[in-house]
Formats: structure tokens, sequence, C-alpha cells
């Protein structure tokens, strides 16, 4: 176990550098934005005096290398900063909208994984029939469908033409959970379209990997009922791979929606980050992608301590 | 065990050729097209605009009263294009890259290891954006982006690929005769890698189209006057609920059918070389 | 012959030498009652006198259909950043702005000028120093009472280059830091750097960065919204929303809504979306792109407010493409102006004759002919300068609402004589950069099209995008006879002296053609059919004190 | 009479494989009798699995039985119901098969695993654990509690064996079928498991149905056995009948094949010549025919029954001819190492990763034309030393190779083209060491293009000449990899080996991946280069009757050391290292096995003193575990305390 420890460390340590070198290439990365942060708070049509003024006042006219350095200092002991461009704290901005996109990817997973595990093992015992053909050709074209052109399909259909759902995902402080969760039902929808094909297919190929096993010919010889063998032997080891491959879609899950913001007007993390890039946030910006990145880097350990626990043979190495 | 294995293989699954009569359907009217349909796909008609569907425009008119049938037969060119000239990018540069990740190893390896996690910690349509905004959208933008954000992503496949064909003896053996690393790797370790790097160019193809109609949709992908679907859709999608359903719904259509093909073609490949 | 109201007399004695001039305009027949209002307005002839000169009943008439005392919910552009009356640019949020901040002077719809917290003003005579005398008794929310040192401290922080002020371009010239003076608690004297007619305009919600602040403001507006208005605020959330309550101190009419709720849209169709399904009862600002289906719509009544509102297609003079003025104006006269106002607006707009005057300025020049599509015309143009075969080109712009579209509308226009566009559309901080010459595609793209809001007067839009050293002249158009002619125009505070500049800048930007003023769009909003008075202006703002729901 | 534990009836088995049907078993009959082992053997592509599977009705998903009966205790079981199978299943048969590491559940522990087998049959879970810990003790299995514990990765290949027995073993079943149990397993190890199943099948009076490729093993194992070709029995009979008097030309030829103590200077070794025929060949008459030297025009048009001789049955038409080709092969000339300065040295080579000690102070000396046989079980360190010799690992400082007195670098990269020419590898696999993507054409004209140095014209007559050595035919020239059989490819490897005329040529178990008479072929033709070619072998192999047939010299190492090296009659004769004893007692046809105690320690965590003193049969006391012994430079070197007088002897 002190191995494990060890190991667990080392990876967090990894993942941290990489966070640190995740902000140095946005800070360095949102020089080539255009205009300045000035410019964006006045716009195109004032006075360069003006935009000299504000952005002195802001300090975003010092050297990058300071300006980054001073950033830096502040977020490694817990502040997020000054939004330039909303003169106020970054940290409730990025909460809140973390709080949502972490709501819509909660609402989404909580569907899209059990159906898609349950859809890609069924399909792996009905292998090569009708059944798993359906599955695995329906999961794959949907997969592949943009989130905006099947939103439009779901909107069209729910929202216009049977008016079941509201349109609009956005949450107005004070909602009961049960109206956010109507509102979240059918911005989650394209999610679980996009995401139902990618892990069913996983789901499938591990489940019939697992079945073609020969420790679950083992479990057949020994007259094990078929549930036995799928409950004990087969799902265990088949559905290691998936683990990790739903965590490697968190990030998309919780930064990558900005097609679901847009068409929902859903205040997530994704259209902060595109906002604070247009605004030339800089504070904002790194806050967001790094709330992001970390997330992800996070849900990526999880998985393989997950697996590691679930996988005696990762969990002794 | 025969020749005829892979590709007789592949020519003979349904599926593949479901999708591939889907993608030379689009690919037709991507290169044919503009011949084919009766009405010049960007002639506006100020007069005519967002008109119903009926005898003179099968598919109605759009906001700029421009026959909607024939921009979104004309609107398969620009994806084709933008897409395939992305990923044949990427794969190119990601080949290379996982080649020298792969066998060369060592600091390179780490180095670029480290690169590729940190892209992978963002959310790919996000990064994207950043770049159009700041370089601004342009098609050849586009295409750079995509190739971009995919490089790594088929470097990562192609290197695990060529970490398992590293291990196989001839690599051993070329060694041992003194090849040059550029030989082994081009020469010896390329073709065997090339399975993957199809199944991996066809996936990718898919997820191409994906994004480029997803940054056409946001308004950051392929620019007006263009017919392209994505734009078409973006451009139109807030009048659905007005009851101009005509102007998106054939356009997301044609979007759906396309990637459905590419991917059909992909699964296709795939199931027939594995 | 009007009826000469004998009261004229005593006004008289106490006007101004400008003011004595509109009321002998007015009674010569050059100035019709509308003009009359609105010039009047300008130079501070307090309108219950100018009602008398008109006989229109007192302004206290409300067209009150609904019951006061409803909650009004409003969808409004996301406020793009903090909300400081200094600092704030962009349609969302100066409509915050408005909702508990006041103006001196109010600019209505029909570009006349209405009292707020200044009841009355004053020029000297050669319009150098202006007086404004204060309304008496106006608290601020926070219970501060209103005196001249506050309008003072507003108005220099507005125009002082040291703090970055969004208005500092407005003023700039006009007023320097000190130019606000403090005669006496209630009175103000604007000292100005330049002689200006149109100053009024300056401090009116025009600029609507010119709410007035309490003297000791502290940038903190976006805390308590800290105003005078009708309205006090709830609750401001960033990027969500923002709701307010009537304000039981206000020094005039009550507001009738008890409450206002504003939601914030990044886009407009979900607006759309929210006033069909009812959870939204206002679209403070709509565009007719993607609104369609709105216009036709009988549940949903459609404001609108004719208004500058316009996009300037520049074309660079000075790259060789551009430099011959006959390539300019074949391509101006390619486009179908008529058409484009019936397919991009709905016929919600009035065509632009390429000059800034637009239709709905008093000053403008109605008698220059307007310039009609005329493809062989153009096409003699083109052969005229050396390209009958016409040339490519790139053109430059921004998305914005129907720019793309118009873009091509230019695109295809321009296919008709050979010039073949190819068409950058890019995201609006991108397109505009850092707004300097060699740093943004905005001044340097050959050709491109900038959107412009509205003003209640031409004069900025005359200078800095058409000026030889102005600051937003993306065409690099010089030309020392308009510069002068605009000065002259700047200067003039007759209205007649204005119309007959006016036709001379008119044909001589007609000639030369460094920009295409291709239309002017109304401003709309749009409510459900249950609300009535609910007022806006071009800007656009939107004012809810009157607004009710049956 | 008791019904027969397992009767197969005329069954024909097939697979389906992507629209095409192949039979793979022509109707098979045997019957096995209750406490009979009966062992069906046959070179790989034969049937065997397939009927191991059908006996089960565990055919892959693409398997199906096209006709005929199986008989599992009376029962047919083609003709069961779901339950019944899996009633049967928990019952009466079960199944034993090669890798023991697939047959474990990776996420289950050993006790889950094999409690279930209890808990099926209704017994509670505490009472299953228990006879679980019980049924491991029954495998002599020292420590059962740790390996109850355990999950499957943290055993060794033997130890996970003795679980899939002892799973298999629980429900005492009528019908045990093991599928190659022990191949793969080091020879030491595969004779204990060996062992076990001997002593187990009396305990437990189980019937067995033992599949494997090993003749030898089958007549150690077996009571009767069937010779299985392309699907079809052609021999049964009792085992020690069978393997002495095969009748079938087949069953004599395969047995012929093997090196069975022979040296090379005693003769080649039978062969084998053609293919084993596809499966959807319909050629008429006998199956063996076209590789048949008696086959006549009755054997290709008419198909021989199975024919009962006494105690004996065959399918041949010249049943009575096969015997005659028993007979020694005539001597032949080999190439006798030169005495003199040796062609490759190697002094103090090491090779540690982190704390992994995989190679600690080899040295040796190889003499030109000579044959220096290497021999250790897995983990000993063969392959990491041959890899250094090649330079694919470099050395720890202080190591030092030279070729021909010269001193060459540690990485192949560092080498010099004449060092690249003079030092070549056979490997392992051919599947993996020649390029898939390239033609044989290319495979072996690249490296005579980049080392033989020889102009255009010349390289394509010199190509010819070595393919027509490996006894590779020209039209196999255009072909890729996966076009040949194992046998093929190899020769094309060993062709690309010499394109460089080299001087020492590595051969990493070059045969252990093929069929026994593919096998006898490859190691005639590498005598036969060396006579011609005068080129030195390092041939590394598990197997002591190939190391022995080919060999002059043979160095035994155990955990990375030597412990053994000298002429290879030396070394078998004795006196023998402990270590070199045990292995040798563990080939098939030995005396009494010498049983190693544990398993060999991890190269990481190296024992103290002598590193073979944990397991070593013969220790003497505590100098074994304190004072490393020396090998002394003589021409048969022992690394033991053991007086040489005392060491065992053949």
């Amino acid at each position: 176990m002190p191995h494990l420890a060890r190991q667990i460390g080392q990876r967090l340590g990894l993942s941290l550098l990489t966070l640190l070198l995740l902000s140095i290439v946005v800070f360095a990365g949102a020089q080539v934005l255009p205009g300045n942060v000035g410019r964006a708070i006045l716009g195109p049509l004032a006075d360069p005096a003006a935009v000299a003024a504000i952005n002195h006042e802001l300090g975003a006219d010092q050297p990058l290398v300071l300006r980054y350095l001073g950033w830096i200092g502040k977020f490694l002991l817990g502040d997020m900063g000054q939004s330039y461009v909303f003169r106020s704290p970054v940290a409730p901005f990025v909460g809140a909208a973390l709080l949502n996109s972490l709501k819509l990817a909660a609402v989404a997973f909580v569907i899209v994984v059990p159906l898609s595990i349950g859809a890609g093992v069924y399909a792996a015992t009905r292998v090569g029939r009708w059944q798993d053909r359906t599955i695995s050709i329906a999961g794959l074209s949907l997969t592949v469908v943009p989130e905006f052109v099947s939103a439009i399909a779901l909107i069209l259909l729910f929202g216009v033409w049977l008016r079941w759902l509201p349109i609009s995902a956005a949450i107005r402080p004070g909602t009961d959970w049960l109206e956010q969760l109507r509102r979240l039902i059918m911005p989650a929808l394209p999610l679980v379209i996009v995401l139902f094909g990618y892990i069913a297919r996983m789901a499938r190929a591990g489940t019939v990997a697992a079945l073609e096993a020969d420790y679950t010919r083992t479990a057949v010889l020994k007259g094990l009922p078929q549930r036995t063998v799928i409950f004990r032997h087969v799902l265990r080891n088949a559905l290691l791979p998936t683990i990790t491959v739903v965590a490697s879609q968190i990030g998309y899950m919780i930064g990558g929606l900005v097609v679901v913001e847009t068409l929902f007007r859903y205040q997530g993390i994704g259209s902060l980050i595109l906002m604070a890039a247009r605004g030339k946030d800089l504070p904002m910006l790194e806050a967001g992608i790094l709330v992001v990145g970390a997330l992800f880097v996070l849900a990526t350990l999880a998985a393989d301590m997950l697996q590691a626990g679930l996988d005696p043979r990762q969990r002794a190495r | 065990m025969s020749e005829r294995s892979g590709l007789g293989r592949v020519v003979r699954s349904s599926v593949f050729l479901a999708g591939l009569v889907i993608v030379l359907f689009w690919v037709g009217c991507a290169l044919f097209g503009r011949w084919l349909v009766p009405i010049d796909p960007y002639r506006d008609d100020l007069l005519n605009t967002l008109a119903a569907p009926s005898a003179a425009h099968w598919f109605g008119t759009d906001q700029l009263g421009r026959d909607v049938f024939a921009r979104v037969v004309v609107g398969a060119g620009p994806i084709l294009s933008v897409a395939p000239a992305a990923t044949l990018l990427a794969t190119v540069a990601g080949t290379a890259l996982g080649l020298l990740t792969g066998y060369v190893g060592g600091w390179l390896d780490t180095v670029l290891g480290r690169l590729i996690e940190v892209l992978l910690a963002l959310p790919l349509i996000v990064v994207s954006l950043l770049v159009l905004v700041a370089l601004g959208p342009s098609t050849i933008t586009v295409i750079a982006v995509i190739a971009i954000i995919f490089t790594p992503l088929i470097a990562r496949t192609v290197r695990a690929a060529v970490l398992a064909e590293r291990g196989l003896d001839y690599v051993a053996a070329a060694e041992l005769r003194g090849e040059s690393a550029a030989n082994i790797m081009f020469v010896e370790i390329l073709p065997n890698v090339l399975p993957p790097i199809l199944v991996e160019t066809t996936v990718r193809l898919g997820y191409a189209i994906f994004t480029v109609a997803s940054l056409s949709f946001l308004g950051f992908g392929i620019q007006p006057p263009s017919a392209d679907w994505g734009l078409a859709i973006s451009e139109n999608y807030g009048m659905i609920v007005g009851g101009y359903w005509w102007t998106v719904s054939f356009a997301a259509a044609a979007t759906a059918s396309l990637v459905v093909g590419v991917n059909l073609v992909a699964d296709g490949i795939q199931a027939a070389l594995e | 012959m009007r009826r000469t109201p004998r009261f004229l007399d005593t006004l008289r004695l106490e006007a101004s030498a400008l003011e004595n001039h509109v009321v002998d305009e007015f009674l010569a027949g050059r100035l019709d009652r509308r003009a009359l209002l609105r010039e009047g307005s300008r130079l501070g002839l307090a309108l219950p006198l100018l009602g008398g000169l008109l006989g229109l009943p007192g302004s206290a008439a409300r067209a009150q259909t609904g019951k006061p005392g409803a909650t009004i919910r409003i969808a409004s552009p996301t406020p793009a950043g903090a909300i400081d009356p200094v600092s704030t640019a962009g349609t969302g949020g100066l409509m915050m702005l408005g909702q508990t901040g006041e103006y001196l002077v109010l600019d209505q719809p029909d570009l006349v000028l209405r009292p707020m917290l200044a009841l009355s003003w004053k020029p000297n005579d050669d319009a150098t120093i202006w007086n404004f005398s204060l309304r008496p008794n106006v608290k601020f929310h926070n219970g501060h009472v209103l005196n001249a040192d506050d309008v003072v401290a507003t108005m220099n922080r507005l125009c002082d280059p040291k703090i970055g002020s969004s208005a500092l371009s407005a003023f700039r010239g006009v007023l320097a830091p000190g130019g606000a003076r403090k005669v006496d608690d209630l009175t103000v004297a604007f000292h100005l750097e330049a002689a200006n007619g149109n100053f009024p305009y300056l401090v009116s919600s025009d600029n609507y960065n010119a709410i007035i602040l309490p003297a000791d403001y502290g940038g903190d507006f976006e805390k308590n919204f800290n105003g005078t208005g009708p309205f006090k605020l709830d609750k401001y959330t960033a990027k969500l929303g923002a709701s307010f309550v009537r304000n039981t101190d206000y020094w005039g009419p009550k507001a009738l809504p008890a409450r206002t709720e504003f939601t914030f849209f990044a886009d407009q169709q979900p607006q759309l979306l929210a006033l069909q399904g009812d959870q939204v009862d206002v679209i403070a600002q709509l565009a007719v792109q993607g609104a369609q289906g709105l216009l036709s719509d009988p549940d949903v009544r459609i404001i609108k407010t004719r208004s500058a509102l316009h996009r300037q297609v520049h074309m660079r003079t000075d790259v060789p493409k551009f430099a011959d003025k006959r390539v300019r104006q074949a391509i101006a006269m390619t486009l179908d102006r008529p058409a484009i106002i019936t397919g991009l607006f709905r016929g919600l707009a009035e065509p632009g004759n390429d000059s800034p005057f637009a239709p709905v300025y008093p000053s403008t020049d109605h008698g220059v002919p307007q310039r009609k599509k005329d493809i062989p015309a153009a096409r003699a143009l083109m052969a005229a300068a050396g390209v009958p075969n016409g040339f490519q080109a790139t053109l430059t712009t921004e998305r914005m609402q129907e720019i793309p579209d118009y873009a091509v509308l230019i695109q295809n226009a321009c296919a008709e004589i050979g010039v073949k566009l190819t068409l950058k559309v890019e995201d609006v901080g991108s397109y505009y950069g850092n707004a300097k010459p060699g740093e943004s595609d905005w001044l340097d793209s050959e050709m491109g099209i900038t959107d412009y809001g509205h003003r209640g007067i031409p004069n900025v839009l005359l200078g800095a995008p058409l000026l030889g050293n102005g600051a937003w002249n993306a065409a690099h158009f010089k030309n020392p006879a308009y510069d002068a002619l605009v000065a002259q125009y700047g200067a003039a505070t007759d209205l007649g002296v204005q119309r007959g500049l006016a036709g001379k800048i008119q044909t001589l930007l007609l000639d030369e053609t460094p920009v295409i003023f291709g239309y002017f769009y109304n401003g709309l909003a749009a409510t459900s059919a249950a609300v009535s008075g609910v007022k806006m202006t071009g800007i656009p703002q939107i004012f809810l004190s009157e607004a009710t729901i049956t | 009479m008791t019904a027969p534990a397992l009767e197969l009836r005329d069954l024909s088995v097939g697979y389906r494989a992507r629209g095409a049907e192949a039979l793979v078993l022509h109707g098979l009959s045997l019957s096995i009798a209750p406490g009979e082992v009966y062992g069906l053997v046959g070179e790989s592509g034969c049937g065997k699995s397939t009927a191991a599977f059908a006996a089960l009705r565990a055919l892959p998903r693409n398997g199906f039985i096209r006709g005929g009966q199986v008989l599992v205790d009376g029962q047919d079981i083609t003709a069961l119901d779901p339950a019944g199978l899996r009633q049967l299943r928990q019952t009466k048969v079960s199944m034993v098969y090669q890798d023991p590491g697939r047959a474990l559940n990776p996420s289950l522990t050993v006790a889950r695993q094999i409690g279930e087998v209890y808990e099926v049959a209704g017994v509670g879970r505490s009472e299953a654990f228990s006879r679980a810990q019980a049924m491991l003790l029954k495998m002599r299995i020292a420590g059962p509690a740790r390996v109850m514990r355990a999950y499957p990765h943290q055993l060794s290949g033997g130890m996970q064996q003795r679980v899939v027995i002892a799973m298999a073993l629980a429900k005492n079943p009528a019908l045990l079928v093991l599928d190659e149990p022990t191949t793969g397993l080091d020879a030491t190890v595969e004779a204990e498991v060996l062992d076990l199943v001997q002593v187990l099948r009396h305990e437990f009076a189980t019937s067995i149905l033992f599949i494997s490729h090993n003749l030898a093993v089958i007549g150690r194992m077996c009571d009767r056995v069937g010779v299985l070709y392309a699907g079809r029995l052609v021999e049964e009979g009792a085992a020690a009948d069978l393997l002495s008097r095969p009748l079938h030309p087949y069953t004599a030829r395969l047995i012929q094949c093997l090196p069975s103590g022979k040296r090379k200077a005693d003769g080649r070794l039978e062969t084998i010549p053609g293919f084993l025929p596809a499966p959807d060949d319909m050629t008429p008459g006998c199956v063996f025919a076209p590789r048949c030297e008696f086959a006549d025009d009755r054997c290709r048009t008419i198909v021989p029954p199975l024919e009962t001789q006494p105690g004996h049955q065959v399918a041949c038409h010249h049943a009575d001819r096969a015997q005659c080709t028993i007979a020694p092969a005539p001597p032949r000339l080999v190439s006798a190492p030169i005495a003199g300065a040796p062609v490759l040295r190697a002094v103090g080579l090491s090779k540690t990763y982190g704390d992994v000690r995989a190679v600690r102070d080899v040295s040796l000396a190889l003499l030109p034309g000579e044959t220096l046989g290497l021999v250790g079980e897995s983990g000993s360190g063969k392959t990491t030393l041959a890899r250094m010799l090649l330079g694919l690992e470099a050395p720890d400082p202080g190591g030092v190779i030279e070729l021909d007195g010269r001193f060459v670098a540690g990485r192949a990269k560092s080498r010099t083209r004449a060092d690249h020419k003079a030092l070549q590898i056979v490997f392992q696999n051919p599947d993996s060491a020649l390029n898939r993507s390239h033609t044989v054409r290319r495979l072996i004209g690249r490296p005579l293009a980049r080392m033989a140095g020889l102009p255009r014209r010349q390289r394509a007559a010199r190509l010819l000449e070595l393919v027509g050595a490996v006894r590779l035919a020209e039209r196999y020239l255009p072909m890729r990899p996966r076009q040949l059989s194992g046998g093929l490819k190899q020769r094309v490897a060993i062709a690309r080996a010499f394109a460089g005329d080299p001087k020492v040529v590595i051969c990493d178990e070059p045969t252990s991946a093929l069929d026994v008479s593919v096998q006898a072929a490859i190691l005639n033709l590498l005598t036969d280069l060396q006579a011609s070619a005068r080129v030195s072998y390092v041939f590394i192999s598990h197997d002591l009757g190939v190391v022995r047939y080919l060999s002059d010299r043979i160095a035994v190492i155990y955990l990375g050391r030597i412990m053994e090296i000298g002429p290879v009659q030396a070394v078998f004769d004795g006196p023998h290292h402990p270590y070199t004893e045990a292995l040798l007692s563990a080939m098939p046809g030995a005396g009494a096995r010498i049983q190693l105690h544990g398993e060999m320690p991890s190269p990481a965590a190296l024992p103290s003193g002598c590193v073979f003193q944990t397991r070593c049969p013969r220790k003497i006391g505590a100098i074994c575990e304190t004072t490393e012994p020396e090998l002394a430079d003589e021409a048969h070197a022992i690394r033991c305390h053991l007086p040489r007088a005392e060491m065992g002897r053949a």
C-alpha cells in the first residue's frame, strides 16, 4: 500500500506539473488573442487614452512575466484573482459556471452511463445478432452526429411540437431542483447521444473480449449459472477499460459543451472560457481553463485509482 | 490467410457499403453539385426570402432568398474539402510524430507526451475556438487548427502501435544490420502500423466533420457565402421556432447522414482489419 | 400664418439670441412643429413654453392601458463586463445603466431633448458656455440629495484622460477636465474647448455613460446601482440577470411596475423562444435577422424607433483598387437598397444615401437625389476607371446580426460588375483589434463593413469616420474640402445653415463615396401583446417606468 | 458394464468464418473407459483442441457440431438443454487448458474461484472455503492459506496450473480434459505438474482425455493414445505399443523427428515433407497420402478405414510397411570446432535493470565452427545474455565483447558494418522476426544489399544461392510471411541471418514455436549450414534434447549466473551441478525426478552465497549461504561447493 500511495503521489505531482505547464501555455497563448483588455471593456470606439488608463489601472500594461508571476503567486495561495472585465473576484464566476457545468454533466452522466453500459453489455451477449448490430450501428451513428444537429431535432420535437420540456436551460437563482432537473434534461440529451455510442462500444468490446476469455470459459465449464458468469466473471473485467473511457470524457463533459451551452443559453464553464478569451480577461481565462484541466486530470486519476481498486493486478504493481 | 483478406473483407461488409454509398453520394454532390442543381445556390432573391418548400424551391429558400435545395447539395463541398484536408495533414504529422516518439523515445517521448497530455486536458472545441478567435477564421486556419488538434491524438495511436512493433524482433533484426533510424521507422515499421493509422484516419475524419460543422455552427468555421451546412444551421436555427424549419432541417439531416456515412465506412474498415 | 401667442414676447426677452432665432424660424414657417420641438429642446427652451408655443397638452398625460404594480420580465443582452457608468460600453451594460441612472437630459426617440435631472439649459451667444439648471430635491437611492457638485464630478470624471472612460472620445475636443464648474448648488456651467451648438446631446442619454453619479462615487456602481431613477436595484447577478423595484422616493411620477426582472441572453434566438414561451414579456433589443417569424406574430408587439443605426461599408481610398472614385461609385450603384431593406429588414429600415445624414436627422437635406441600383451605369464607370472587367478584393467584417448577410449581398451585387469579393467574417474583437491603424482589421482592410450605433446628432459620424485625421477613418478618406465643411457644420447653430451645409456634405460624399451607407435601420424591441408603455431609444435604451400588463 | 467416461461417435465439427464453413474434425470416434487416461496427439492444426472443446460442448461461438454424438458418462451432451448441460458441467466434466494464467479470472482470489465450484453444487460459503483449502493441499501446495488469498497474477505459472487443476478436480469429475496442460511451462515445472497429474488420477479415479503435441509426454502419461491427423484419427493403441511400434507412416515419422538422445554427428533427423492439408481441402483418398512415401493410387482414391489390429487400430492401406522406415539414419559429416583463437569472446558481462540483476559477470568464448548450447529456465537470463552479445542491450560497464580478437562496441548502433555482418541472430518467433509487410525477396535481399556489399547483378545470384541453401523454393520469393508456414518463415529468417556470411549466429530458441517435424528440418538445416559455412552458433533452448543434438559445448544458466559449462557429453554424463541434474531429471523418459524446493527467486532479490542454495537438494550447509562457489577455468567447469565425486551422474 505505501507503494500505491507513492504512485498516487507521483501521479499527482505529474498532474500538477501538467497544470503548471498548462497555465503558462494559456498565459502566453492569450497574448495572441486580438485586442487588449481595456479595448475589450471600453469598446472599439473608445479613446486610446481611456484604453491606456484602464489597462494601467488593471495592471494589464505590465510585462507578461511579471503579470504571470503575480498571478500564479496569488493563485497558488488560493486566490484566483480579479476579473479584468467584471472588476470583481473571478472565483464566484468560475464557481457558478463550474457548478452549472457539473450539474449538466451529472445529469448527462446519470442517464448515459447505465444506459450505454447496459446496451453495450446486452449487445455483447447477443454478438452478431440483430440486437447487437442495431445497438452497434445506432450507437455509432449517434456518436458522430454533432450536438447542434441532435439538439435541434430535440428542440423541434420536445420543445416546439410536443412542448414537453423547456427550451432554455437557464436557471434563475432559487429555482427548485425538480425544475432545474427538468430544464437540464434537454441539454443533457445531446450529450447522452454523443456519448452513448462511444461508451456502449467500449463496453461491448470489453464484454466481448471478456466473454471470449479463457477464464470465462472456465467459469462456464464450472457449470455456473449465466447470471453469475456475466456478473461475477465477465463484467468486472470487461468494464475496466470502460471506466477510463468514461473518465476521458470528463474534460469534454465539463468544458467542451460550448455548442450545447450556446444552444440552450446555459452558463457553463465552456462559454465562460470563450467569453473570457474574447474579453482578454486573463485571470478569468486562466482560472476557467485550469479548473477544467484540473477536473480532467483528477477524473483521469480517479479513474485510474478506481481501475486499480478493481483490478488486483494493478493494485499490486 | 489469403492475400485478399483485408480489402476483400472490407468490401463485403454491408455496413461499409452502406457508409460508402452515403459518402460517395455526398462526394458526388460536392464535386458535381454545382452543375446538377437547377438554381444557382448563391443567388439571392431578397423579395422571396424564407419561402416555404414549393415546386419552385423544393426545400424552400433561406433568409436571403437562396434556394435551400441547391445549397444543401452544394453544401457538401466545403466540409468535404476542409475535413479531409485537416485529417490528412494531422495523419501525416501525427504519424511522423508517433513514429518518432514511439521508436526514438527517450526525452523526446517524455516532452511530447507531456505536451500531448496538456492538450488533452483541454476541451478541444474550446481550444479550437480560442485559436480561431486569435487568428481569425479562414478555411486555412480551420484546417490548420483541426490538424494541430488531431495530430497529438493520431500521434498517440501511432505511438502505441509503434511501441508494439518496436518490441518485435524484425526491428531488432534491422538494427542488427545497422539500418538507420529513419529507415527503420519509415521502411520497416511504417507499413505495419498502416492499418491502425487507416482506422484512426477514418475515425478522425468523422470527428473532423463533426468539429468543422460545430465550428461553423459557432461561426468560426467555414465562412459565408458558403453553402456549408453548419453555417446554414447557425444562420437559421433561431428561425425554426418561427416556423421556418426548412432552413435548418435539411442541412441538419445532411450533416447527420454524412458523419454517419463516414463512420460506417470507418467501422467497416476497422472490423475488417481487426 | 400661425397665431403668435402674447406670452412669447415675455419669453423672448429672457431667451438668448439662438433661442430667439429658433422662434423666428418657426414663426417664419421654416421649422415644422417637430423640428421646433427638437430645436427648442436643444437650445433649452423649456418644454412648457414650447408646449404653449405649439398648443400641446402638458407632458403629464400617460397612455395607461394596464394596471400598475406588475412585474415585467425583460430579456436583454448580457452585459459584457462590470456595470460601471464610467467604463461600460455595449448594449447589455448600457441598458442596465438606464434602469436606475438618469441623465441631465433625455434624448427621446423623436430626437426631442427632454429635461431629466436638468430642468433647463442655456448657451451663451457663441455656444462656448452652457449653463444647466438642476432639478431640486432629487434624491439618490442612498438618500444623498443631488447637487451641482455631483454633476461637476460626474462630467469631469468622464472627460479625464487619466480615467478609462468610455465617454472620453465623445468629450475629446469639447470638454476638458475642469470644464464643468459649479455656479451654485443647482447650476452647473460647462466651459467648452470649442463652440458647440449641440452640446446638450453630449450630456444627454445619447452619451449613455453620462448618468449622474454622486461626487464621491467609488467605482462600485454594480453593488448598489446608486442612481436617481424611478427604479432601485433589487439584485444583480453578473451574467445572469438583474431585478429592480419601484423607487418610492422618485422625484417624478412613480414607476408603474412594482418590479422589473432582467434576464441576460447571449444570443437573440433563445430570447425569441423565451418571449414566445411566455418566459419573458419584453425583448429589450431586437434584430430583424432571425426574428422574421416574430414580426408577423399577432401575440407580439414590435416597438420600432427610427434611428441612425447603420453599417458603414468603407473602401480604402488609398489603395489602388479603390483609389478611383468612379470605382467606388460603381460599387455603391450595384446595391438594390429597397430590396435589401425588404429582404434583410422586412421594411424596418430606410435607405441610406452614402452619407451619415440619416433621414431621421432634421438637418438632412432631402433634396440630394437618392442613389439607386444602376448596373449599366456602374459598368460604364468601371470601364471609365480602366477596370471594365473588375478585380478581386477582400471584404472584411464582423459577425454581428445581419452584417454577414449584408456582406453576401454586396458580394453578389459586386459580382455583377466583375468585382469579385472574398469575404472574411471575423469575431467582433478580431475585427476591431486594437483599434489603431496597423493593429486593426477594421482600420486596415481594403474594404469592410462596420456597425455604427445611433446618435442624436450626426456630428460624431461626420467626424471620426471621415475626417482626414479621424480616429475611425477606415476608408482613409482625406478631403480638405470635406473637412472644412464638417468644421463649419459643427460650429453652425442654425438649422437652416446646418441643412445647407448638410446638402453640400451629402453631395460631396455621394461623389467621393468613401463609405457606402446602404441603410439606416429602426431600433426594435418586442413585447408580448399584453404589455404596453415600454419606451425605447435607438441607442438602444429601454424605459419601463410606464410599462403595464393587461 | 459401466458406460465409458467419454465416447465420441462419428463426431464432425467445423467452424464458420466470414460466411464460409470448414470442417476440422471428420467423423472422429473414440472412447475412454472409466479411470483411463487417453492421449490425443498430433501436430498443430490437426483438431486436438477442437475435439477437447467438442467433448464439453464448449466450442467457440463460430464452432458447430455437424454430426455425430458426444456421450459423457453415457449421456449425449449434444442433446442436453442449457440446464442439463450446466448440471453436467457442475458435476461430471472438467477441463484444464494450456495457459493457466488466462484460465483464471484475474480479478478474483483463488479462494473465490475454487470455492464457487463447491458453492454451485450447493455448499455453503465457509464450507466451500475450507474444502477449497483442502483441495489445494491435495495439489501439494505448501502454503495453501497464502495461495487462497492470492490473486492469480501473484502466483507462478506452475502454481497457477495447480490451482486450475484443483478447480477442475474439486467436483470430482468423471471426465477431466487436459489440453496441453504443461505447454509453456519450464521443464522442471512441467515435470512436477505431470507428476502431480499422475498421482491425482489415481487418487480421484477420474478418466482423462490428455491432449498434447509432445509424444514423450503422452507416452509417459497415457494408457492409450490416439493420433490425430487433419481431423481424422489415423491410429490408436496402447501407449507403449503405439510409440514403440507405430503402424501409421505419419506416427512413425513423427517419432523419428525427435532427436531423442542423438547428436548431430549421429545423423540427420527424419522429417515429414509437405504440409498439413487446409481444412477445406477435399482431396479424395487418404489425407496423409500427399506426404506419404508409400502412397499409391489406392491411397489417393480410397479413404483407408480404421482397421483393428491386435490392441491397435490404424487407418492405412500400408500399415504393415510403416515399421520399416524406422531405421537408424547414417552418420554424417559435421563441422568440428577449430581449436585456437575464439571467434567470439565475452568477458565479465553483466546486465542490471534497476534492482534486477538479469545477468551477472558472465564470460564465455566460442571457437570457430563451434556450437555453444545455452540452457536454463525462463528468467535465467539466457535471452538477455544473447541480446548483449548482439548489442541490442548494452552490457553494464566493465563487460567486454570481442569478435576475432577485436573489441566491439556495446551497442549495435555503434558497431561497424563488419561487426553487423559477423554477428547475426535467428529469433524464436519468426512471426515477430520477419517484417510482415515485406516480401521474402525483400526480407532476404535487404540484408544482402546492406551486408554482402555485392554489385546488384551478383546480388540476385547470391540471393538465389542463399534461398537454395535454406531449401526455400524460388516461388516463395514474392510472397509475404503470412503466406508461409512456420517452418518456411524460419527458413527465411535463417537465410537472412546468413546473408552477410556471419561468423557467429545466435539461435534463440529457433524451433520452440515449431512442430516436431518442422523442428527436425530446421535442426538439419542449421547443421548443414554450419558444415558449409563454418559458422559458430550460440544455441539457446530450454529443450535439452535439442541442445544435446546440436551443441558441442553447453552452458547452464541460473539466475544470470553460469552454473556449469563444458563439452556436451561431459555435461550430460556428469558429474552434474545439482541444478543441471534437476534439469536432466525433468527430461521425459529420464529416471527418478529430482524435486527442487520452491520457486526461482526474483532476480531483484538474489539469495546470498550460491544463487541456487534456496532450492538446492544437495545443499551442504552454511557455506552455500555465505560463499558463492567459483567457476573454475577448466574445460568442464561447475560452480558448486560439492566435491565432484559427490555430484550426480547420469
